[in-house]
């Protein structure tokens, strides 16, 4: 229990991952909060790839989690891009307002 | 192999979109709103480029970049299909933009840009490339759905697609980092050869979510949810090029990853990809019925032949993959045909997507109905068309595996399906006119009537295909 | 030229003719002129063609003649062509009765007429191939590809209810072939091949012969139709114009039983056995069923298209009868079914074009304003119950014959229909051609055109002659079938003596 | 003491996770999503990724989430009141998630790599390099494909972003500076003459 | 010579069907007339060579019909005695009905169609007795069907003949069908259906059990009993007779060719062709004995209350043809083809008499609404007397000779055979009651008041008219039965009755001297000393059939109940209608109840529709409507529709454009996988 190893990174990023899930699928109030979550997913992966980076004593995870954490920056940008023009058109970013495409 | 000489002979066509799409940035950025035509024709100058190169390209498979990036049949036949998809998407585009007041050159950029990620998703040989390409192909796709920027429909439409885009990411990325930890490297051979050895729940697990995220991309069910709705929402020409090269990148990944990366447990992935195939045929086949609108028809008629193309995967053999193979470059002829006719539905100056506004379309422009009809009968699998010779080998492979239950509710999906197309073919034939259509551009018509006639004439002379797409298939065994 | 033999030639001609037509603008009566007459001259040139073939017909053999063979497709595939006794009397049916379609469609369809004769010509084309197909996927091809031109011909020039009845026909049959693609899927996984000539001499394992047997049978029971699988048939018919009436009824129900011949008995033979019953009990419902029905219509087009699933309810079970007399009765059937009830559909279509109601109650007392017309019908209607001396009765006899040999109850109930075919029969003959005319609207009613009596002679004199004389048809078919009834026997003991070794 | 910060870590980011998740106001979420980022830095630093969790600092908290908190703001949002109907699907999400949670623990508890996977290692940690130093050596020479690739989607995202919010409104007074000093006397002022009593 | 007696009436009706139109109506009644009178005398020729003289028949072979398999069937001609008598009955009095039909339809303008229909009669008909093989008496015996549809409903404006004629039609076919079952059976019996080789091969299959239909049976009890199904629907046997009076709506020489002289005889033919079947089925023969003293016992019964002058005729025919059965039912084939010759003569008599009556009546048919007639038309009521004569079996007369000769037969052979003892008493009893039906009929047209027959009878307060009956069934949809009958009524009806033209009367005297003569010059041979010179063996009689010497040597009462009870049933008629008339009237009222069960023919008719007709529609509409409506296409097609149109509802549904339910939807996918590899992991 002192000793950390892997499995305790695996279920805290294992737990992380299901908050972001929870907050994409639970959350009814707002469109940038699901954003949010995403960052909050991404971070559990990143979380992983490290600790069996460290696990497996190979750099290749921290590799990846470096380039998880670029392009999850450039996706925040344009997710953020594409919530300000619907922003723009519809004057709302709940959730709930999100529906006029259905059927 | 030294870097300039991989880049000089199995990268040449990324090279090409790459450093074109610079360009093109620096003509569009010195010409501002007036570089639109220009950069319009240049990037289709640039594609065009990368299909010589790839058809030109005869060297044998290779893998370059330190075992990340994969040059070989099964990469350039689908990035031929791809790169074919984007140019036509294009065409297809510039009369539709110009019209809509969107003629921006950042819509040709984005596109070559989407088209670069498509290639190194297809040639991908590891994990962190995958995730590259995917990303690169899906961020600029995001951005073209809600290229229209002052249409409601357009920007949710987007950010539909970036929020489940995202998720799908993560997922992937979550099953990556698994796939990771338990092979203690990211190339798909590597991962192959361990697996092939022992497969514990973890792996599966990183392979679900894995083909989660992908299944996502190439919209099957039940990660398809979002696909009516952006195409829908989308511009039309955006919901083409989704349709034809965004698909053929999605499916190609997806069959490489399968194949060699986890040919150790094709008991388990084969599996899913049955579950896969059989929720998206029959989710294609039900929900089109009724549609009126003719792209949300189309959304849900490609959710349908993904699950078909699926099929031959799941037969998980050199059959099967050559089945996929064809499937993919019919479907993608038929999606450019019909992308053609709706693009081409406009009635004084306004366009139009219902199926309603098709009424009687064979006594207002004979042709037209014709080959759409065509288009019809093909994506419903009706012999001689070409569409029935997708079925036929993607069936084949799978009925030689022994999934006959598989292929059976294969077909009944596509009968089922057929009635929709059949309702369009009604619409057109039998209903009394609606008001005619103005005249399409020249663009259109072409693509029209030559995806049309590709189709008809498939079973003529199909041998380029056949051949190509045996030779694709093989190089993955 | 490029190696492609005659039977590629009369399969392929009608799309010359297509593509002239293709050229012809215009809707004045001149270029519409030039498109019946161009088509008409296609259709008969076509048939002129397949004389050719049929006078170098070698009827003492079984084999198949005039094969040609080309690469295509890879993987097994091939293009391949060629006749036999089964195909070759289906290959003349079809041929020869197109133009009496183009003539009876002359001035009765007026709106896109070009469109029409065109699909009427791709029709022709795929009917044709379906019975000169060698290759199964080629066959399929055909079979499938024939429900485009029949859905538009039903949809664009049908009645009042044309899209149900051309919706229903559609899926009906395709969900049917649908499973019969796994079964070739299948047999090709198995054989590695889809050459029939190949196949035919595959021994495919009992277990997998049940399979695809039931596949096959659910695409030729549609196609026939048989009970309880016939439904789309007397929508179909109704509201097809008559032209495409003639030709569903006198070819396209024919594929079916081409079907069964050409494939399920020859190339299952033990599930073909076992699954005999099954047929017979169909048949015969059909037949009693059907007959019934058709009894009670109202509607005189509906009438024989239920006659015509009775019809086949015959083909059926001569067919799995699997005796000389059976089959070839059943195949003797088949031809003079086309005949017949595609004439029938041309009688109809006469009074239809003069009336436009089909409905039984809006006529009555033809007779007395249409002697000719009053004759004609009176042959065909009698041809239909099976009189001595019309094709329908050898068809009938011989099939009947067999069945009683097979199994004499299933012979019992089906020569109950003779009984049911004349009441329903004359009963329509009754209620539309005599008694008094006394409705206003038959005042004027005038009798056959010369157009339309140049339609009817030939096959009037052919369902008479081969009435008389069948003996032509009966020698096509009869090497044929001797083969089939032989390698079927043969197989059947060499299985049984393995079940008595083991 | 590597375990004290670990669960201490570990803790705090959970926590503040699940109020970026349910917390009414969303500046209090991105507020949090800071707060779980630094927490996530510090668990990097105690896996050895020291060059990582600066990144994540400086990248993530310093412009990512600034940029959430800069939209938030800008676009000014109500705190939206729950809907009806939520509590309706509420079970089974929880339900599901529930299953999702097992599922992963599940996989995470009974992680075990394969024997063959630390000889796989592409890139073996050498102890002797920093860990900046030995992420740069490979992200410019094996990777530098991907390194090129990772530019193009930072590409992508400036274009999507700017094709997307950028306007060019019309009407809108601007300073042009050049052609402010380019004009001249001459261009610029017209002297008339006019007459007495008539007007101009 | 054979050829031209068989296809002189085919051409014949090829000129008179196709040219009719163009050559005129004269030319058509001249051309078959003529054709037929040709083949007549040639007839007679042949019946003296093969019959009389010393030929012994022949069969060319005209060509081959079909082969198939084991199955061969030739077109052939067989002429031998039995044919030759045939030939000789159908082309007489088919010669004298064309010629007479000229005066008896010189009103109709469709007399050329009209003839052609009877030479295609003729032609069919002998395409049957010439068969030499089952197919062909097939063809010959449908042929024959098709022109008597053709000619009842001749006047197709009638409802009730066009109901008549699908009747006729369909309860043929009902007979056929045991006919064509019986043809299969002997196919699969002896691999062959031509007579000479089927004949070889039955001695073998004497007593042979085959199992068909679930049943083991002797093979030739069942295909015997099969075969007589298709004779007892063509010769309107007892439960298969209903069709015959309602034939009579046809034109009158028609009655007199077809449903009398000719076509009802054809089963009588068969079952003597096919003797040498019959001859190894005892229960089958027995079975025909029962069906034919039935049919004779019932049809006389119901021949006592008829008032249409044809129908009374029409159940005497049906009466006399169950005495032919009988006949051949107790192995005396020749004695029932005897009954056959010249109940020919006397019946075609009968029936062209009746039509001179109704001729002069100008086409009423009613006997109640005629009397008196013997002055007006004498040669008429001459010829009716001497075939009422022959009819009833007065002494030397042909029906005396025939007749007798059956009665005794039955009697001879009711040692060995029960039935035959009861077809005895039934035929005797049959003959007095033909004897009195048959006075009663000429003493309510010829003696009595005359009645005038412009005037319709009111028949409201009398018993229904059996026609109306006989229609009020025939089919539901024509209720309206006019008591127009024929054509030309209207104008002629105000003159008085006048005697028919010679035409019509020089064939009534040709048949009149056959009623007469028929029996006492070729008795010898049919049924005499000259037996086997004049069969030749075209009849088979087993080697324990002595019947036809047996015959001869019964008691003399025996042979005298015929005669006593003939003269028994004039002597009641006379009473009756002439000398008290009115007894009639008051015993219907007395037993009002049997009287209506003869009147309604024992309401054969009612029950038929009760049990066939109306199950049948309403069987056909329940298919339709049940079966194929709901069921079939409700659970089929429509019903799969429907449920395919529910998916769609569902599949768009659950399409709601909420974001987070497409991630659920995502999540739950991946979960459900993800659950399905641990639960199968763990298992």
């Amino acid at each position: 229990m002192l000793t950390i190893g892997l499995t305790h990174y695996l279920v805290v990023a294992a737990v992380l991952f299901t908050l972001g899930v929870a907050g994409i699928i639970l959350n009814r109030k707002n469109i940038i909060v699901i954003l949010m979550s995403v960052e909050l997913i991404l971070l559990a992966v990143n979380l992983n790839f490290v600790a069996f980076s460290q696990s497996l004593a190979d750099l290749t995870g921290q590799v990846f989690a470096l380039f998880v954490l670029t392009v999850a920056a450039a996706e925040a940008a344009i997710g953020l891009a594409i919530l300000v023009t619907f922003y723009r058109n519809r004057g709302t970013i709940a959730v709930e307002d999100i529906n006029s495409l259905k059927g | 192999m030294p870097f300039f000489v991989q880049l000089a002979h199995h990268f040449l066509p990324e090279t090409i979109l790459a450093v074109g799409v610079m360009a093109l940035i620096l003509i569009g950025a010195f010409r501002g709103e007036r570089g639109f035509g220009l950069v319009d024709e240049m990037a289709v100058g640039i594609l065009g480029l990368a299909l010589v190169a790839i058809a030109l390209s005869s060297t044998p498979d290779t893998s370059i970049f330190d075992g990340a990036y994969i040059d070989d049949g099964f990469s350039r036949f689908m990035k031929a299909l791809t790169l074919i998809g984007a140019i036509v998407s294009i065409l297809l585009s510039v009369d539709w933009l110009q019209r809509n007041g969107l003629e921006k050159f950042e819509y040709p950029v984005l596109i070559i840009l989407s088209t670069l990620g498509m290639l190194l998703l297809i040639s991908a040989d590891n994990l962190i490339a995958l995730y590259l390409g995917l990303e690169l192909m899906s961020l600029a796709l995001y951005v073209m759905a809600a290229f229209a920027r002052d249409d409601g429909r357009s920007s949710e439409a987007g950010l539909k697609y970036f929020v489940l885009g995202a998720l799908s990411s993560g997922m992937m990325l979550y099953g990556a980092s698994l796939l990771y930890g338990f092979a203690g490297t990211v190339s798909f051979a590597g991962i192959a050869a361990v697996v092939s050895t022992s497969a514990p729940i973890g792996v599966i697990f990183g392979l679900v979510f894995v083909l989660a995220a992908l299944a996502f991309k190439m919209s099957a069910a039940p990660f398809h949810m979002w696909t009516p709705d952006v195409y829908q929402g989308a511009p039309t020409p955006v919901t083409a090029f989704f349709a034809s090269a965004a698909k053929m990148a999605a499916v190609a990944i997806t069959v490489r990853i399968v194949i060699t990366a986890f040919p150790g447990v094709k008991d388990q992935w084969r599996q899913i990809i049955i579950f896969i195939a059989i929720a998206s045929m029959l989710l294609g086949s039900f929900a089109a019925i009724g549609q009126e609108n003719i792209k949300r028809l189309m959304a849900y008629s490609s959710i349908g032949h993904m699950g078909f193309a699926l099929i031959g995967l799941a037969a998980g053999d050199e059959a099967g993959v050559r089945g996929v193979a064809i499937y993919l470059t019919i479907y993608l002829i038929m999606t450019l045909g019909t992308f053609a006719a709706i693009l081409a539905m406009r009635v004084e100056g306004r366009y139009v997507e219902n199926v309603s506004d098709l009424a009687g379309l064979s006594r207002t422009n004979g042709w037209m109905a014709f080959f759409l009809a065509m288009l019809m009968f093909s994506l419903a699998g009706v012999p001689p068309l070409a569409g029935f010779f997708a079925k036929y080998y993607v069936l084949l492979a799978a009925v030689d595996a022994g999934l006959f239950g598989l292929a059976v509710i294969g077909v009944l999906a596509s009968a089922v399906a057929a009635y929709y197309y059949l309702r369009v073919v009604k619409v057109m034939y039998f209903d009394e006119p609606a008001p005619a259509f103005d005249r399409a551009p020249m663009a259109l018509r072409a693509v029209l009537g030559a995806s049309t006639l590709a189709l008809l004439g498939f079973w003529v002379y199909p041998s380029p295909v056949m051949d190509a797409a045996a030779a694709a298939a093989k190089s993955l065994f | 030229m490029f190696g492609f033999g005659i039977l590629s030639g009369v399969t392929f001609l009608p799309l010359v003719g297509v593509a002239f037509l293709l050229t012809q603008k215009g809707d004045d009566e001149a270029s519409l002129r030039n498109i019946r007459w161009a088509t008409l001259a296609t259709t008969l040139a076509t048939f002129a063609l397949s004389l050719v073939i049929w006078s170098g017909f070698d009827t003492t053999s079984a084999a198949f003649q005039f094969v040609e063979e080309k690469n295509w497709l890879g993987s097994g595939l091939v293009y391949k062509m060629g006749v036999d006794g089964f195909s070759m009397p289906f290959v003349l049916l079809t041929t020869f009765l197109m133009p009496f379609a183009i003539l009876a469609s002359w001035d009765s369809i007026q709106k896109r007429v070009k469109e029409y004769m065109i699909a009427f010509l791709v029709l022709e084309t795929l009917m044709i191939g379906v019975f000169c197909a060698l290759d199964i996927v080629l066959f399929y091809l055909f079979f499938e590809g024939g429900l485009i031109p029949m859905f538009l011909i039903i949809g664009i020039w049908g009645g009042k209810r044309r899209v149900y009845a051309s919706f229903k026909f559609f899926l009906y049959t395709l969900v049917g072939s649908l499973l019969m693609l796994v079964a070739i899927l299948a047999m090709y996984g198995k054989a590695g091949t889809t050459d029939i000539t190949v196949l035919l001499h595959t021994d495919f394992p009992k277990e997998m012969q049940t399979w695809l047997w039931l596949a096959f049978f659910a695409s030729f029971a549609v196609k026939m139709p048989m009970w309880p699988v016939h439904t789309w048939l007397p929508d179909a018919h109704v509201e097809a114009p008559t032209a495409g009436s003639v030709i569903l009824a006198a070819i396209l129900l024919k594929m079916g039983g081409y079907g069964f011949i050409r494939f399920s008995l020859p190339m299952f033979p033990d599930a073909s056995t076992n699954f005999a019953p099954l047929i017979y009990a169909l048949s015969v419902i059909a037949i009693v069923y059907t007959s019934l029905v058709a009894l009670v219509q109202e509607d005189i087009k509906k009438l024989i298209a239920y006659s015509s699933v009775a019809h086949m309810g015959f083909v059926t079970m001569g067919l799995f009868t699997l005796n000389a007399q059976g089959m070839q009765g059943a195949i003797f059937q088949m031809i003079s079914h086309g005949l017949v009830s595609g004439a029938l559909f041309l009688c109809v279509g006469v009074i239809y074009d003069r009336m436009h109601t089909r409905e039984i109650s809006a006529y009555g007392g033809l007779v007395n304003r249409m002697p000719i017309y009053a004759f004609v019908f009176m042959l065909f209607t009698m041809a239909n119950v099976g009189l001595p001396g019309t094709t329908g009765f050898i068809g009938e006899f011989l099939s009947l014959t067999g069945a009683f040999q097979a199994n004499s109850w299933v012979a019992l109930i089906a020569t109950s229909g003779v009984v049911l075919s004349a009441a329903y029969a004359l009963y329509l003959y009754r209620r539309v051609i005599f008694g008094v005319l006394d409705k206003a609207s038959l005042k004027n009613i005038t009798d056959l055109t010369p157009r339309e009596i140049a339609i009817f002679t030939p096959l009037v004199l052919l369902t008479l002659y081969y009435g008389i004389q069948p003996q032509a048809i009966l020698n096509a078919t009869q090497a044929s079938v001797d083969n089939l009834i032989q390698t079927h026997t043969a197989l059947i003991d060499a299985v049984k003596l393995a079940a008595a070794g083991q | 003491m590597q375990a004290v910060f670990f669960y201490l870590f570990a803790t705090i980011m959970i926590a503040s996770a699940g109020v970026v998740i349910f917390a009414r106001n969303p500046v209090h979420s991105v507020l949090f999503l800071i707060l779980a980022f630094c927490n996530g830095a510090g668990l990097f630093l105690l896996a050895g990724a020291e060059f990582l969790a600066m990144i994540l600092i400086v990248v993530y908290v310093g412009a990512v989430a600034v940029l959430f908190l800069f939209v938030v703001m800008m676009l000014d949002v109500d705190f939206a009141e729950l809907k009806q109907g939520f509590a309706k699907y509420l079970p089974v999400g929880v339900g599901v998630g529930v299953v999702v949670l097992a599922e992963l623990g599940f996989v995470a508890l009974g992680w075990s790599s394969a024997p063959s996977a630390a000889d796989a290692a592409a890139n073996p940690i050498i102890p002797q390099m920093s860990n900046t130093a030995a992420l740069g050596q490979i992200l410019y020479t094996k990777y530098v494909i991907f390194f090129q690739a990772s530019a193009l989607v930072l590409l992508t995202a400036m274009i999507g972003a700017i094709v997307l919010t950028l306007h060019h409104k019309p009407n809108i007074k601007r300073q042009k500076i050049d052609e402010q000093n380019a004009r001249t006397r001459e261009n610029v002022i017209e002297i008339k003459k006019v007459p007495f009593r008539t007007g101009v | 010579m054979i050829y031209a007696i068989v296809f002189l009436p085919l051409v014949g009706f090829l000129i008179a069907g196709a040219l009719g139109p163009w050559i005129g109506v004269r030319a058509s009644e001249l051309v078959t007339t003529g054709f037929l009178m040709i083949c007549a005398v040639l007839s007679w020729v042949v019946f003296f060579d093969v019959a009389l003289g010393h030929n012994h028949g022949y069969a060319p072979i005209i060509g081959n019909w079909m082969t198939v398999g084991d199955l061969k069937v030739d077109w052939a001609l067989r002429v031998d005695t039995l044919t030759a008598v045939m030939l000789v009955v159908v082309n007489t009095v088919s010669s004298l009905v064309h010629l007479y039909s000229i005066g008896y339809m010189h009103e109709d303008p469709d007399r050329p169609r009209f003839f052609a229909y009877l030479s295609l009669f003729t032609f069919a008909m002998l395409m049957l007795v010439t068969a030499d093989n089952l197919v062909q008496m097939f063809f010959g015996w449908e042929g024959v069907g098709l022109a008597s549809y053709l000619l009842i409903g001749f006047w197709y404006q009638k409802p009730s003949a066009n109901a008549a004629a699908i009747k006729a039609f369909v309860v043929n076919r009902v007979g056929d069908f045991g006919f064509a079952l019986g043809i299969f059976l002997v196919f699969q019996l002896t691999k062959s259906l031509g007579f000479e080789e089927v004949f070889a091969a039955v001695p073998g299959l004497a007593g042979k059990t085959i199992h068909v239909f679930g049943m083991d049976v002797d093979a030739l009890t069942l295909a015997t009993f099969l075969l007589f199904i298709g004779a007892m629907g063509k010769s309107a046997q007892f439960l298969l007779h209903t069709w015959l009076p309602d034939a009579m709506e046809g034109p009158t020489p028609v009655s007199a060719l077809i449903h009398a002289a000719t076509m009802v005889t054809a089963g009588v033919f068969m079952v003597a062709r096919l003797s040498p079947i019959f001859e190894y089925a005892p229960a089958t023969l027995e079975f025909v004995t029962l069906v034919g003293a039935v049919t004779a016992i019932f049809a006389a019964t119901v021949g006592l209350v008829q008032n249409d002058i044809k129908r009374v005729i029409a159940y005497s025919t049906c009466s006399q043809l169950g005495y032919m059965f009988v006949a051949e039912g107790v192995g005396a084939y020749s004695i029932g083809v005897y009954h056959l010759f010249t109940h020919a003569f006397f019946k075609a008599l009968l029936f062209l008499g009746a039509g001179s009556v109704i001729h002069a009546m100008h086409h009423e048919q009613d006997m109640r609404n005629m009397g008196g007639l013997r002055k007006d038309i004498p040669f008429t009521f001459a010829m009716m007397i001497i075939g009422t004569l022959a009819l009833t079996g007065f002494p030397f007369t042909a029906g005396f000779y025939s007749k007798d000769a059956i009665i005794e037969a039955a009697y001879a052979a009711s040692e060995h055979h029960h039935i035959a003892m009861f077809a005895f008493v039934a035929t005797v009893a049959a003959a007095g009651l033909t004897s009195f039906y048959s006075w009663r009929l000429v003493f309510m047209t010829f003696f009595g008041a005359r009645k005038d027959s412009a005037v319709q009878t009111d028949h409201a307060d009398e018993e229904p008219t059996a026609q109306e009956l006989a229609h009020a069934d025939a089919d539901q949809t024509h209720q309206d039965h006019s008591h127009d009958h024929g054509h030309g009524h209207d104008d002629h009806g105000h003159h008085a009755p006048h005697e028919s033209p010679i035409v019509m009367l020089a064939p009534l005297a040709v048949l009149g001297l056959g009623a007469l003569g028929a029996g006492i010059v070729f008795g010898k041979y049919f049924i005499g000393h000259d037996y086997d010179e004049f069969w030749k063996g075209s009849l088979f009689t087993g080697r324990d059939n002595h019947i036809i010497h047996k015959f001869h040597d019964v008691a003399l009462g025996v042979g005298l109940a015929p005669t006593v009870v003939m003269a028994l049933g004039f002597v009641v008629a006379l009473y009756f209608y002439v000398l008290k008339p009115g007894t009639a009237q008051a015993l219907a009222r007395t037993f009002p109840r049997l009287y209506r069960f003869l009147l309604n023919k024992w309401y054969f008719d009612e029950l038929y529709d009760f049990l066939f007709v109306r199950p049948a529609f309403a069987l056909g509409r329940m298919f339709w409507k049940g079966g194929d409506g709901a069921i079939i296409d409700g659970l089929g097609p429509d019903g799969v529709a429907a449920r395919v149109a529910d998916g769609a509802k569902l599949a768009v549904r659950l399409q709601t454009g909420y974001v987070y339910h497409y991630a659920f939807a995502m999540l739950i996918g991946v979960a459900a996988v993800v659950t399905y590899f641990i639960a199968g992991g763990l298992r």
